[in-house]
């Protein structure tokens, strides 16, 4: 099978790091992906504070071309663009109103869309559709002498649990596990990090990832793990506010894909490493730890 | 001496009906049954600093105390995570709920001065509805210039951070067929039109009953 | 001389087949012939209409109609005899429930011509030529009856005081109401003149179906040996026999077929087809909506199984949204 | 037809356990539902004929709504099964007809469902109004409408007097 | 009757106060019913099922030589019965009579008056068209067998048997536990008179066990259960406990004899707080008084390999037996009353409160086990972690009130919580700082909101709010290495974060997970929530739709003690009512072949679910066997020749009713 991608804004950008390390990985497993052609921005939670229904057809826009190319599944790494594509779906599937807007709006472009087209988390499709025995076999270098925070933040589980237990999702735990890292009890595993508030009212934003940090690092985590680019942007970031306001919290946040990549053995470099503000650590020569 | 402010609500402090459009919004519909439980502000991880929390925000809304709500810090407080929406035990999309009240003190201009969310919230929605597609750096500058641009030289460190990592983008990203998405978004402003929202209602004289803000 | 009394034959929609049946009372019908007095009798006998119209009212003691309604000819055939007659007799399933032609009524008066003259296989007719109600030509004109939107049993016409069932009334059940009626031993008015019973009681195979029958397939019968011995509907193939009444000796299964309902129903059942659709639905195996239609679904077409010859006499009698009075084209 | 305007009329057969109790409940329980539904109840749905059926088209109804035990619920063990067979060959065989599927409809209803009556009541009368009225009375009227003039010319005035079988 | 046939009705619509007149227009019904055909006498009038309204119909039979009865009124389930009394009285035959539903199912459901009007004219004239095809029956006669089977023991179950078994009926008890006692035995104390649960509970139990009329099983289920009203055939599965109840003294020489010196095993009736051995009593009062024997952890039982010490103290009276199987029973009974209790919410179904995470957070059960002197802890409120906690918080409501669990409010939690914070007080450190969140207090019964304001002179901190998460992750100092609970103190107005050292979660009541089985194996519903649904809310809430199956206590919803004590009464009553009297009248509504039209066909016989229909060979017909007919009229709308009739539900009084509904325009 094979997936329509859609990166979303943020995976051109601040998140590069994201793509960089999600595709090789994709590549190195076999599952093949193809960027929907023409792909804009899904609107963001942003745009839903302006007019829900123009953020539906934002959104909409993108699934009705990846229905038209014929694609069951579109995938979307980035949390906020996995929640409002969902959204948008949920939206035209229970309220008619919406649903014949929408559908007004897309005429215009020729385009439809039947609600034919699942949205899906990388995760889901690494986990449920690629499966953890073939991921297993791959790892070169399993990351056994890493402490790891599974960290999944709000929007991938909220409001909408397509493949994960809402309260306690497991989907990047059991990932990890297969990576052969260790993992850390972290009670704040799907707590918001503020991300969408840091740029505007710093405070409450930066407490929120202060939080987050602070505890990952009194849990004795080595590197905290993120399935969202805007997680990561936000929790990466902001260091040096948080050190002037509160203490300094150096701890690494990566994205599980990058860990895959490691634990697949790909050149750090090539994964986006370098592109994090607290470097991980190079992990010991293989053979050395196991 | 001590400044003095009304807080006994009178009947002509309600904006009647308000409450009652809020409800008919899809997904908003759910706030009717709500037992005033707390739990929205027991997960919430903002309501440290809410001035109303996101439960009292609901009682203000269905009881039509509109203009409290709309001036409230918290609507633009949330930062949309859906903890309290799916822990509702009413299954109130109160996150649905909170953008619904945004959208509506957007349109009707009630927001502090240079306050940046609204603004952000704008400034995003341009550049998605123009170019198709957002560049975060290029809707941060925009955000600063239109809000506080002092704060632009604040950011150099990060933005320095940003373009050493190779994570800062020079030109904007833009789809190629940025008229049909136009399009698109026109025809859904002609549908809205056969059914506008009332006219902005009136805030008579209303004195806003600011609390402190609840730092931890 | 003391008069015989008068009687008429006269046939309508119908394929002849009643006519048939009345010939083939073979030499019983001499003694027909002997004790009554045939008026009228177009398919035997070179009466005219006018003939009929000269007649005193109800001076015709019984017409015996067969077919269905389906012209105008017909149509005013039918006033006339019930005018003339004392006694109108439903003759033949057709006359008694529109029969076979009333099947028409799933169509359009505009789809069957269309058809006919336009679609069918064997037609050809570029110029698309239909027959017209009135023609002229060197001054004659030629008057052809017209067809009605609607085919009608004879008493959606006119009042009728007895029936005679089947597709074609048996020989005995045709001498049993000749004699009734000469004999004046005639039951109430609107009586069917055969057993009020279903078919299965006098049915040869009825010791062969079981008492736990239910159904996990449906069988056609073209498409099916059958056993000669066994009840049909035991074999899986639709038998209208427990809905139909009896008094043809179960003629068909004889001919190891099964019923396929022309007597019509019970004076107890307001419509048959419906009725053997309970019947045969109730007792199906399956319980899931899927199965239930996968064993439906050997019953191709249960208009045409269950209303085969009583469609216009059923409750809705007509497929309900075909157009009347002119409103053709549409449909 | 209040003020006029047309609305759908429905004739519901509600078998005596589950569904006629459960729209006892929906008036205990002053839920509030379309106007346009009369129940006949019967002790179970296996009751129902589907002479019935058409006969209440046949009558004038625009719908007919049929409301039994969930499965495995029948209080008579099976007799819901037997009115979904039925039900099952009557919905292909009324379009055949000419009735759309949404004039008839078989809801599974539970004694406490009284929201549920409230719910197949109200959608049905929304689905049956957007089909508009089926008026079976005067089509047939309509239909005979064509014999009139013979019948008129044909028939004497005491021959009027006389019903006819149909 | 009459000589003349001639059909002569009188239509009463009734105004039911306001409930009917107040939406209807009954004077406009009155007078449209007053000309249909037949109709000799129509009226309207404030309260027909009163006795003056009963009189009026009787007294106009009489008067204007009336035939037949119609009443527009209420639903027939409420008050067909009493008209048709009054139909009888006024000297008709009571199936003469018919009722109309024009308040359930119209006037309460409307809001237009133009509308529900016309809507009770319809129904009224197919009343009418209806009627006049009624025939003279008589009701059916039943007799019941005596017995009656109590399912479940708890304290509704040993009410009601004791109940029945003291006015001389004999009764089976069949308990799934191996005692009985239900959660009852468990509890410490009761609210609000804080006696001790068991002290008044196992007396009780005792007289069950002793008393002759009542047959005992526990660890037992029914499996299968046949039959109708009067008349039930019951399977009754006996489950092994390898040891012979009768040989048996209850003498626990054996549980001292056993191979494991000391108990091991997680012990059911703590809640798993505490230990027992293999071979076991649930607790020392368990009724009947006799061990048995777990086949997961008894070495014999699993592995076959045991020195068998138990048997060896149990000595001649041989009570032990590795090889004893299951039992099937077969009863016949009249009367089964239901009383099979409730499980308590799953707790780890809440994810945000940790229950199953952190070790501290207990549910109400465990704790009423923790404060009890004889449970595991001997009385003493000591963690898992064996400290004993300063900080106690309560929350209410956990798995109740809530869309995503449970819809209900369980009744009883604000009670027990406040007992349990009592209790809890009571046997901590007097410094203790005990917490209760509520969304609302509820405490209606007597002297019970009299206990609510003793809690609150007692120092218990009440904080109305929903706790949103209980979790470990320390933001300040004191909260370091406690369970922190948030929460909105929604009267204060403020969000607070409060560490505590231990939780106490108070669980809500649902049905059992096997509940829906249950219901299906007596013929009964359940209500949207799945406990078992009462024939009427107000009027018969321990009748079921079922005759001859009664409900009591928590299966038909939550309720506290002294509630489902009454309902176990009121079930036991209700058997006896139709014990005593012999019999039981039921709907004349059978169906019957009028055997000159059935041709023989066939079609019917296998659809009858109690084989009352049978082919009889010499006359070649169906016949139905009335005695067993239950009136369904599957087989009446498969006839398909129409020859099998149903009484009370002709063809053509079905056919006159769509007619009648039609009719109004």
């Amino acid at each position: 099978m094979k997936y329509a991608y859609y990166p979303g804004c943020s995976l051109r950008g601040t998140g590069r790091a994201y793509e960089e390390s999600l595709l090789p990985v994709f590549k190195a497993l076999g599952v093949e992906w193809q960027e929907i052609e023409d792909w804009n921005c899904c609107g963001a939670t942003a745009y839903m504070a302006v007019d829900e229904v123009k953020s539906c057809v934002l959104a909409a826009r993108n699934l009705a071309i990846a229905e038209k190319a014929g694609y069951s599944d579109i995938v979307a790494p980035c949390s906020a663009c996995y929640l409002v594509l969902n959204k948008a779906r949920h939206y035209v599937e229970e309220s008619k109103a919406i649903a014949n807007t929408v559908r007004r709006a897309l005429k215009t472009a020729n385009l439809t869309y039947n609600c034919k087209v699942k949205v899906r988390h990388p995760l889901d499709v690494l986990v449920n559709d690629v499966g953890l025995d073939r991921i297993k076999k791959r790892v070169t270098r399993p990351l056994r002498e890493l402490k790891v925070v599974p960290y999944y933040g709000c929007q991938i589980v909220r409001p909408y649990s397509t493949f994960d237990d809402q309260a306690n999702p497991t989907a990047m735990d059991r990932l990890l596990n297969a990576l052969g890292a260790e993992l850390v009890y972290y009670p704040l595993k799907t707590r918001c990090c503020g991300g969408s508030l840091t740029g505007t009212l710093p405070e409450p934003g930066l407490l929120c990832t202060y939080i987050l940090l602070k505890e990952a690092i009194k849990r004795q985590a080595d590197v905290m793990s993120t399935c969202c680019s805007l997680c990561q942007f936000n929790l990466d970031a902001y260091r040096d506010k948080i050190a002037a306001k509160w203490e300094p919290v150096e701890i690494p946040v990566v994205f599980f894909s990058q860990l895959m990549g490691l634990a697949f053995g790909l050149p750090a470099e090539q994964i986006g490493l370098q592109r994090g503000f607290a470097p991980m650590k190079p992990l010991p020569a293989p053979g050395v730890a196991a | 001496m001590i400044e003095l402010t009304r807080t006994i609500k009178y009947e002509a402090d309600r904006v009647k009906g308000f409450g009652h459009d809020v409800m008919k919004v899809p997904g908003c519909e759910n706030l009717e049954s709500c037992i005033q439980c707390g739990t929205c502000s027991g997960v919430c991880p903002l309501s440290i600093y809410m001035d109303y929390s996101p439960r009292q925000v609901m009682a203000l809304t269905r009881s039509d105390f509109k203009n409290e709500v709309l001036r409230s810090h918290t609507i633009w407080l949330c930062a949309s995570c859906y903890a309290c929406t799916v822990e509702c035990p009413r299954q109130i999309r109160i996150t649905d709920i909170m953008y619904e009240l945004k959208q509506r003190a957007i349109q009707e201009g009630i927001y502090p001065k240079r306050f940046p969310i609204p603004v952000l919230a704008k400034e995003f929605s341009h550049m998605a509805h123009s170019w198709g597609r957002v560049t975060e750096n290029w809707l941060v500058m925009r955000l600063f210039l239109k809000t506080n641009w002092l704060a632009i030289f604040k950011m150099w460190k990060l933005g320095l951070g940003l373009i050493r990592s190779g994570r800062f983008s020079v030109r904007p990203d833009k789809i190629k067929r940025r008229r049909e998405l136009q399009k698109m978004m026109e025809m859904v402003d002609n549908v809205a039109l056969s059914a506008l929202p009332p006219a902005l209602a009136n805030n008579n004289n209303n004195h806003s009953n600011s609390k402190g803000n609840g730092q931890h | 001389m003391p008069t015989k009394p008068k009687i008429g034959f006269y046939w309508c929609a119908s394929c002849g087949g009643c006519e048939e049946a009345v010939v083939d009372l073979a030499e019983d019908i001499l003694g027909v012939v002997e004790a009554v007095d045939i008026v009228f009798w177009p398919v035997a006998m070179d009466f005219k209409k006018k003939d009929v119209e000269a007649m005193p009212d109800k001076s015709i003691v019984a017409t015996l109609l067969n077919g269905a309604i389906r012209s105008s000819e017909q149509e005013e055939m039918a006033h006339l005899l019930r005018r003339k007659s004392q006694y109108l007799i439903a003759y033949g399933s057709c006359a008694h429930m529109g029969g076979i032609p009333s099947l028409a009524n799933q169509f359009s008066r505009e789809q069957i011509l269309k058809f006919v003259y336009e679609e069918a296989p064997t037609v050809v007719n570029d110029q698309k030529t239909r027959p017209m109600l009135q023609f002229e030509e060197k001054g004659r004109v030629v008057h052809l009856p017209e067809l009605r939107h609607v085919v009608r049993s004879l008493d959606q016409v006119v009042d009728v005081d007895y029936y005679v069932p089947g597709c074609p009334p048996t020989a005995k059940i045709t001498k049993q109401a000749v004699a009734a009626l000469l004999e004046g031993k005639l039951p109430p008015k609107g009586s069917v003149l055969a057993p009020d019973i279903a078919l299965c009681e006098q049915c040869p195979r009825k010791e062969s179906k079981p008492t736990d029958l239910s159904f996990t397939e449906f069988k056609r019968p073209h498409w099916t040996k059958l056993d000669p011995t066994k009840c049909l509907l035991a074999q899986g193939v639709v038998c209208m026999g427990p809905a139909t009444r009896g008094g043809c000796e179960a003629a068909c299964i004889q001919g190891n077929m099964p019923c396929t309902g022309c007597f019509g129903p019970t004076s107890r059942v307001k419509d048959q087809g419906a009725k053997m659709l309970s019947s045969i639905c109730s007792n199906i195996a399956p319980k899931e909506e899927k199965e239930i239609n996968q064993v439906l679904s050997g019953i191709p077409d249960p208009v045409g199984t269950f209303y085969r010859y009583g469609l216009a006499k059923s409750l809705l009698r007509r497929k309900v949204n075909l157009p009347v009075n002119g409103k053709d084209a549409a449909v | 037809m209040t003020n006029g305007e047309w609305t759908p009329r429905i004739v519901a057969f509600f078998c005596n356990w589950c569904t006629y109790t459960a729209a006892d409940l929906a008036g205990v329980s002053r839920l509030k539902y379309a106007a346009n539904v009369r129940i006949i109840r019967v002790m179970c749905s296996g009751r129902v004929d589907p002479q019935f059926i058409l006969e209440a088209f046949a009558k004038g109804a625009d719908g007919v709504l049929i409301g039994g035990c969930h499965p495995n619920d029948c209080h008579y063990s099976e007799g819901n099964y037997k009115m979904l067979r039925r039900f099952q060959l009557l919905r292909r065989m009324l379009p055949e007809m000419g009735i759309e599927n949404d004039r008839l409809r078989l809801e599974w209803i539970s004694a406490a469902e009284g929201e549920k009556v409230k719910w197949a009541i109200n959608d049905m009368v929304e689905k049956v109004q957007a089909l508009g009225s089926l008026g079976m009375p005067g089509r047939f009227q309509d239909w005979d409408q064509e014999m009139k003039s013979l019948e008129q010319k044909m028939t004497t005035p005491e021959e009027k007097e006389v019903a006819y079988a149909h | 009757m009459d000589n003349n046939n001639e059909i002569r009705i009188g239509f009463y619509i009734c105004h039911c106060g306001s409930n009917i007149a107040g939406m209807v227009d009954v004077a406009d019904v009155a007078q449209y019913v007053e000309k249909l055909p037949g109709v000799a006498l129509s009226r309207h009038y404030k309260y027909m099922c009163s006795d003056p309204g009963q009189e009026l119909i009787q007294q106009d039979i009489k008067d204007h030589k009336l035939n037949r009865v119609v009443v527009a009124s209420c639903s027939p389930l409420l008050h067909e019965h009493t008209f048709r009394q009054a139909t009888e009285k006024g000297g008709l035959n009571p199936f003469f009579f018919h009722m109309v539903n024009i308040r359930e199912h119209d006037s309460w459901v409307h809001t237009d008056r133009q509308a529900a009007t016309e809507k009770a004219k319809a129904l009224a004239s197919a009343a009418i068209q209806r009627v006049a095809y009624h025939k003279p029956l008589e009701m059916k006669k039943v007799p019941i067998h005596p017995d009656v089977l109590v399912v479940g023991g708890g304290i509704a179950g040993i009410h009601a048997a004791l109940t029945l078994a003291n006015a001389g009926k004999k009764v089976y008890l069949v308990e799934r536990d191996p005692t009985i006692g239900g959660h009852m035995a468990r509890f410490d104390k009761t609210f609000p008179t804080l006696d001790c649960a068991a002290c008044i509970l196992t007396p009780k139990m005792s007289a069950v066990g002793s008393n002759p009329n009542i047959t005992l099983w526990s660890y037992s289920e029914v499996a299968e259960v046949k039959g109708y009203v009067g008349n039930y055939k019951v399977t009754v599965r006996r489950k092994p406990r390898y040891v012979h109840e009768d040989l048996c003294v209850g003498c626990q020489e054996c549980i001292k004899a056993c191979v494991y010196k000391e108990p091991k095993f997680p012990d059911e009736f703590n809640e798993g707080l505490g230990k027992r051995k293999p071979i076991y009593i649930p607790f020392p009062q368990a009724t009947p008084q006799v061990v048995l024997i777990d086949p997961e952890t008894c070495l014999q039982l699993k592995l076959g390999k045991c020195k068998q010490t138990c048997v060896a103290a149990c000595a001649d009276r041989q009570a032990i037996d590795f090889h004893q199987k299951e039992e099937l029973k077969q009863i016949d009974v009249g009367t089964i009353i239901l009383a099979t209790g409730f499980k308590t919410f799953d707790a780890k179904r809440l994810a945000a409160y940790g229950y199953g995470v952190h070790q501290n957070v207990y549910t109400a059960l465990e704790v009423e086990r923790l404060v009890n002197a004889s449970g595991p802890t001997g009385g003493e409120v000591v963690l898992r972690d064996g400290q004993k906690p300063k900080a106690i918080g309560i929350i209410h409501c956990v798995g109740s009130r809530d869309e995503k669990t449970n819809r209900w409010c369980s009744r009883v939690c604000c009670m027990y919580s406040l007992k349990l914070a009592h209790l809890l007080k009571e046997h901590s450190d007097p410094a203790t700082e005990i917490y209760n969140f509520y969304i609302d207090m509820r405490t209606p019964g007597k002297g019970y909101d009299e206990f609510y304001d003793k809690l609150l002179d007692e120092g218990v901190h009440f904080i109305r709010g929903r706790v949103g998460e209980v979790t470990d992750w320390a933001f300040t100092p004191e909260e370091e290495g406690k369970l922190v609970m948030r929460v909105e103190d929604t009267l204060a107005g403020y969000v607070r974060r409060i560490p505590v050292d231990m939780v106490v979660l108070a669980t809500g009541l649902e049905p059992h997970t096997d509940a829906q089985a249950v219901r299906r194996m007596f013929n009964m519903s359940c209500g949207s929530e799945g406990f078992f649904l009462e024939r009427h809310p107000k009027l018969a809430p321990v009748s079921t739709f079922t005759d001859g199956v009664f409900i009591a206590g928590c299966c038909q919803g939550p309720k506290d003690i002294p509630d489902t004590v009454a309902q176990a009464g009121a079930a036991a009553a209700e058997a006896m009512a139709l014990i005593d009297k012999k019999y039981i009248e039921q709907e004349p509504n059978t169906a019957f072949v009028d055997e000159t039209d059935c041709s023989g066909c066939k079609s019917c016989v296998p659809l009858c679910p109690y084989s009352a229909i049978s082919f009889v060979e010499d006359k070649k017909k169906a016949v139905i066997n009335e005695a067993l007919c239950k009136g369904c009229g599957t087989c009446v709308a498969a006839c398909p020749s129409g020859s099998i009739h149903q009484n009370l539900f002709e063809d053509e009084e079905i056919f006159k009713e769509i007619e009648g509904v039609l009719a109004y325009d």
